[in-house]
């Protein structure tokens, strides 16, 4: 089968550091991949290079037999790649709706949108507010409350909500459930396997062992900076999964 | 395992909500927070007030008041671009040097080479527009800070403007027997004893329509979104240099419009105006309440900020104080006027 | 206050003390003549905009009259206008607006003539070396305002050198000039320029500046490389600290200028014309009253009348 | 016993939002406090009000007995109540050794340090190495990259190196594993643990339901601004505590 | 059971170390990186090898070249005072304005009041670190803007100074006679054709002087904690009032002693000094590389933006380029300056 997306020799250097280290990587369609590894191992500098928010120093990336090179992570949205980032990318002094609908804004039918440019608001937020409903975000009051009022997990909880809204051909999330409640984890955890079911595929970054072994078709091990082997969750336990990700294990002595 | 506490999650779906209604003082202040340009307004309804109180009907006649308009209208349509500027986190020195380049442009093109005052005007516009595009890709695309951008700008454009200007005025006599139409904004409009001239008018519609367009397009959404944080802005989905240069260009256009404006105000060209249209400018955007750091306040803010200062500029006067105690008391105008603002932005947080 | 006639007086700055005296000596005639005086003045010389305001401000505190130093000469003539139709006497100070005859009268001072005593008295100093003199220019700033252009031209036509444009600086071809440079009027430009034309020429003997506060710092230049004593300074203004100057040597001659009489003739006239409408003289021959020049050194030269430092003294005004 | 912190009655109001509604709180002698509750129910806020960061608009807070007020965070750290806050508190552009020792720098002995008040930066960066070391945080290259150079990850593991490195009455933790690898927790649970073992109680905010029950001595539940129950980790069960906190249950449903 | 797969963490303990040695070229990179102030330092070396090509000796000149020194000195100074506030987040327009009030102050409080010149001296290193302090109370304590602050500051001071000088100026005869104290700074040392006059002594010695307390003591460190972040500072234990009032009294400390340093240039006290020392001092703040978003910059790259500036100036002027065309060319190059070292810094990222 042909990857979705598929990167291959990926370099990124910081300074003395390198941050991505001839890393190769692949998305089957359909499936939801994890990629796990220690801090600082280089995950999110990956998916920002696959997503054009970094631009890789060598390597070549391809999407669905395509070979794209994202220059910005708008190039990649309007190819259907949607992120959510570490670091949530949200303008803080702007309302929840803004930043939802951010550089893909809906304007008013007929002449006040085709003339005056106008944005349709109550659109927009009805649609905002069904999003953040899916997820069960209803501890938050107003919809155009700014998101700089928000608490850390809500704010996360509206970043997953935009991406599931908008993405297309692959949805990359990096820690979405990191400063989630129990609660609110659990709704992102069915939200990835609702994506999931519309046949989208899913990049899941995540330190949380049980939610990866519980979602994940196939998990990309990285270690640093670059993939050091890809397992099947089924075929290997979370001990082995996390004695490779620190080294502790070589991929050769995976018990067949 | 993992499922057996969290399933626990999904069993009770009530709405939280423990927000509680607050006194009628606190919707007021909540008002205030919401709309931030109501703050500058209220401190102008109050030195309006406070000189009328003082000054009497010499203050509050209409044709002092719309003089105060008059006054304002070059700083305040040069404040309008620098407005957009500064909520891009962003600030703009070389208003004033382009103001006054795009005037010395329409008039030395219409009387040294004789084109059309029309055509001349269209010069003048696109010279203001060039200069900011160039100022636009040195901050967007060369990723210059803007303050040095600006700063550098400023002396380039103002001594292109004495060199090619030769230093000299066009008169006003002159231009009004053979290039009327460049002063245009200089006519008026009389109702009862109170002028408005089109520039005036000019100064009211343009902050309007910047205004609208910040509030409901979605360029506005993104002027806010890269003053606010560009990289977050980049990361989801604004183009950040096609709004930088969007904003620069505009601001541009909008100090040549407020040059032709200039030639309608003081009816001559003279390429000394202008210098201190930078500083002027940034004063009404910051007591107009936008902030420095990009990303926050209502440009109308700016509109009641020039006038802020037109006030109490006129005002003192009449009450006949001397310039430098003016001078001293605008100073302290300045941080007092801020301060409230600080204040009750404060209180209804 | 409680005064009939109220008057306005805007000047080009009111850091300059000249404006500064010419301020001073409005109020003192104001008050002798029971006139209520406004005062005002622009930010930078050259700040016409302000003065526009001001104008404005004065027509709309319904004043009898304003008293004015424009700081462009052309551009200010629509305000003018508009304050003769709504019936208020504009008089020129110091410097006359552009034609002329859009103030209803000018008290000033003839820069040109000024700048022109001071080349004269310059050329003849040197003698004979004044052939192969080295002069440099210290002029106010680069938008180049009218009245430092009447000096610096006045200066190098009384010296003897072809003149270009008239209405602009830095255009004359003579060898004999090292270079312009701006000073802001003020000591620390004065040094500064000094310091770039010695740089350019160091062995320049004639030093042309326009105020005496760019003389003083030019002469610091000067002295810190010890050719204090070797070159011609002259200047225009005839303050008090510049007269004094003379006097010590610091500047060879200064063309001075009464401000003081200036502000009491204006104030007198907008009095006048309150009470029967009369309209003040020109002086024979000019298009407006000269309120006088005078050369101011300690070392005359023929041809040149010249009062000593002495009188000087006696005149200045700040 | 008599608590080492206790509040009663704090409230907090950011505009129409009650973030603390009358909240008591109380940390004993020698305790792991866990304090859980989901996102917005106000936990941050809560020790922001405690350790001097918010100023609360109403109550009261005692150390150790005596009453105090703290108008700063320096305030409370000199205390000896140290924090590591959600939104870390890092400069980035400083060097992770600054940033540890930021507000009680080593001086230089002697009269380089007494007049010309010279930093020892060699005994701050021995310090600093040490405490990373301890906490695993090995893959940082350099004590003097500046902190915007690390991974998320790792500021985390500096953050909380600093506290337990500084807490000499109180620490408190709030989501101090939410962005870690499963090792660098696995290291911070272990750092917890041998605070405690010092003597020093700690208060840790988490939604990792099984570090919270691993490591608690007792749960502070925490629901809409307020505490609602403090249970024992070993009388209740996980499903319990998240139902309570949920909502879901009554704290007088609990099964005895 | 946690437990089960987590304990499987802790069985590696190897260091992991990625990085690799680097060319040449990078070192070299890398170096400019971690030292900003190189970045400037190798522009002013190239203005200056550039310059000295085209002019050769006369500019070369140990004459020529100290010249420069004692052309910025005034700028330099000023602009280490605007390097601090900046370094904060902050700006101060006020700079020239108190540097000319504390200079008035030195010499009326001696030729007025008839106080011995050292006592007047030390009044007007009061007066400036007082005005410092009320700029520094109000940015914060009552956490208004620092721009605006200063901004009413800088009419406030700069108006103050024309009213009690009465735009008086002493002369520099008179000083010399009866106060030549106040003259210190300028004194000079010579050294073949160099000329060092105190004043450029001393702006040298304190640039070295505040770059080891940046760079080595605890409150240069929160300095820069404050300027990057100063809820981050304030939250890890930095008292941030505190600490901006230090630096806010110690600039306007510093640009009193630009003041002494003033008078000891200009050999009078004059009233109309300064009035472009905030924006010129800016301009070299900039150049020199910090940001003027706080906390990146080192201030000896300050030292070198005023010198980069002073070099230019002079060295055009050299060229015989007019007054105008030199500003044409400084705005010019003032964005080329900072183009290039955005170049390097990328470059070496
Ligand atoms: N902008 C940058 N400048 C310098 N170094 C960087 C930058 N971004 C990342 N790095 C370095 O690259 C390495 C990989 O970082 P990255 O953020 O990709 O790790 P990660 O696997 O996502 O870790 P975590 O799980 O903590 O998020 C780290 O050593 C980090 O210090
Ligand atoms: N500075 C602020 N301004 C306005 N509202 C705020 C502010 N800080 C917090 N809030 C509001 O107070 C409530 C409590 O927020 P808080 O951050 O304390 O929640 P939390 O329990 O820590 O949540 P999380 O688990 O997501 O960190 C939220 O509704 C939030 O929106
Ligand atoms: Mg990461
Ligand atoms: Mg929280």
């Amino acid at each position: 089968m042909e990857p979705v997306l598929k990167a291959r020799n990926l370099v990124k250097r910081y300074g003395r550091v390198t941050a991505i280290d001839n890393c190769d990587f692949d998305l089957y369609p359909g499936e939801i991949l994890a990629v796990i590894g220690d801090n600082g191992a280089g995950k999110s500098s990956l998916i920002r290079a696959i997503s054009g928010a970094t631009i890789p120093d060598a390597g070549e990336v391809w999407l669905e037999g395509q070979k794209v090179a994202f220059h910005s992570p708008n190039a990649a949205r309007s190819a259907g790649v949607e992120t959510v980032y570490q670091q949530l990318a949200m303008s803080p002094a702007l309302s929840i709706t803004d930043n939802m609908f951010m550089g893909r804004e809906i304007r008013r039918p007929g002449i006040l949108g085709k003339w005056f440019r106008m944005l349709d608001r109550p659109a927009m937020q009805k649609f905002a507010r069904e999003k953040l409903s899916e997820l069960g975000l209803m501890t938050i009051q107003n919809i155009n409350q700014a998101v700089e009022t928000l608490s850390g997990g809500q704010r996360q909880g509206v970043a997953v909500a935009r991406a599931a809204a908008f993405g297309s051909k692959v949805i990359i999330l990096d820690e979405p459930t990191a400063a989630l409640g129990v609660k609110e984890s659990r709704k992102v955890l069915e939200l990835i396997l609702d994506v999931k079911s519309r046949g989208i595929p899913i990049i899941l970054i995540s330190h949380n062992m049980p939610h990866v072994f519980e979602l994940a078709d196939r998990i990309h091990i990285h270690r640093l900076g670059k993939r050091i082997c890809v397992v099947d969750p089924s075929q290997i336990s979370m001990s082995d999964a996390v004695a490779l990700m620190t080294g502790a294990m070589k991929p050769d002595d995976i018990p067949a | 395992m993992s499922d057996s506490y969290e399933s626990a999650a999904n069993s009770n779906e009530t709405v939280a909500s423990f927000g509680q209604p607050r006194s009628f003082a606190h919707k007021v202040q909540h008002a205030l927070h919401v709309t931030p340009s109501l703050v500058p307004l209220m401190v102008l309804m109050a030195a309006i007030l406070g000189f009328a109180i003082v000054l009497g009907d010499k203050f509050l006649s209409p044709f002092a008041m719309t003089l105060i308009l008059q006054q304002v209208q070059i700083v305040g349509i040069v404040a309008l671009a620098q407005s957009l500027v500064i909520l891009t986190a962003g600030i703009d020195l070389s208003v004033g040097a382009v103001m006054v380049l795009s005037s010395v442009v329409m008039g030395q093109f219409t009387f040294r080479y004789g084109l059309p005052p029309e055509v001349a005007i269209i010069c003048g516009l696109i010279c203001g527009a060039l200069c900011g595009l160039i100022s636009g890709v040195l901050v967007a695309i060369i990723k210059l800070p803007p303050f040095i951008v600006t700063l550098g700008m400023w002396q380039v454009v103002l001594a292109t403007n004495f060199l090619y200007s030769k230093n000299e005025t066009i008169r006003s006599q002159d231009i009004e027997a053979n290039a009327a139409i460049l002063q245009f904004f200089g006519s008026r409009i009389e109702i009862g004893g109170a002028i408005f001239t089109y520039g005036v008018i000019f100064m009211i519609l343009l902050a309007f329509l910047l205004a609208y367009a910040l509030r409901y397009t979605a360029w506005g959404r993104h002027v806010y979104a890269v003053g606010d944080d560009p990289e977050a802005a980049e990361l989801s989905g604004v183009n950040v240099r096609r709004t930088l240069i969007s904003v620069y260009v505009l601001s541009g256009l909008i100090c040549a419009f407020a040059g032709w404006t200039l030639i309608g105000r003081i009816g001559s060209v003279s390429p000394t105006s202008g210098q201190l249209s930078n500083i002027e400018s940034i004063t009404a955007v910051v007591i107009g309440g936008i902030s420095l750091f990009g990303g926050r306040g209502s440009i109308l803010g700016t509109l009641f900020g020039a006038l802020i200062v037109g006030v109490f500029t006129l005002g003192l006067r009449l009450a006949g104080a001397d310039p430098q105690w003016t001078n001293l008391l605008i100073g302290m105008l300045i941080i007092a006027a801020v301060a409230v603002d600080q204040w009750i932005r404060k209180v209804s947080a | 206050d409680g005064h009939s006639t109220s008057a306005c007086l805007i000047t080009k700055t009111d850091t300059n003390p000249f404006f500064v005296k010419m301020r001073e000596g409005a109020v003192a005639a104001a008050e002798a003549n029971g006139v209520d005086l406004q005062a005002f003045a622009g930010q930078f010389d050259g700040d016409h905009e302000t003065q526009v305001a001001a104008i404005e401000t004065c027509i709309a505190s319904g004043a009898s009259g304003i008293l004015l130093t424009a700081s462009d000469t052309s551009a200010i003539t629509v305000a003018v206008q508009q304050a003769r139709d709504a019936g208020l006497l504009v008089i020129a100070l110091d410097t006359p607006l552009s034609p002329a005859d859009a103030a209803d009268a000018t008290f000033a001072t003839d820069n040109f003539e000024a700048g022109r005593l001071i080349g004269a008295w310059a050329a003849g100093q040197l003698g004979d070396a004044a052939a192969d003199a080295k002069i440099g220019l210290l002029n106010i700033n680069q938008s180049q305002p009218t009245v430092g252009v009447l000096r610096n031209q006045g200066f190098l036509q009384g010296f003897g050198i072809e003149l270009g444009d008239p209405n602009r600086w830095g255009d004359e071809e003579d060898p004999r000039i090292v270079g312009h440079d701006v000073s802001n009027g003020a000591e620390e430009g004065g040094r500064t320029g000094m310091e770039s034309l010695l740089a350019i020429d160091p062995m320049i003997n004639v030093v042309y500046t326009i105020n005496e506060p760019a003389a003083a710092g030019a002469y610091e230049a000067l002295k810190s490389i010890g050719r204090e004593d070797d070159v011609l300074i002259v200047s225009v203004d005839g303050g008090c600290p510049g007269v004094t100057n003379v006097a010590e040597g610091v500047i060879g001659a200064t063309a001075q200028q009464y401000p003081l009489d200036m502000a009491r003739l204006g104030i007198e006239a907008i009095a006048q014309y309150a009470k029967d409408k009369t309209l003040p003289e020109t002086s024979p021959g000019l298009d407006f009253f000269n309120t006088g020049v005078a050369l101011v050194t300690d070392s005359p030269v023929e041809g040149v009348p010249s009062i000593t430092s002495e009188e000087g003294l006696e005149l200045c005004w700040g």
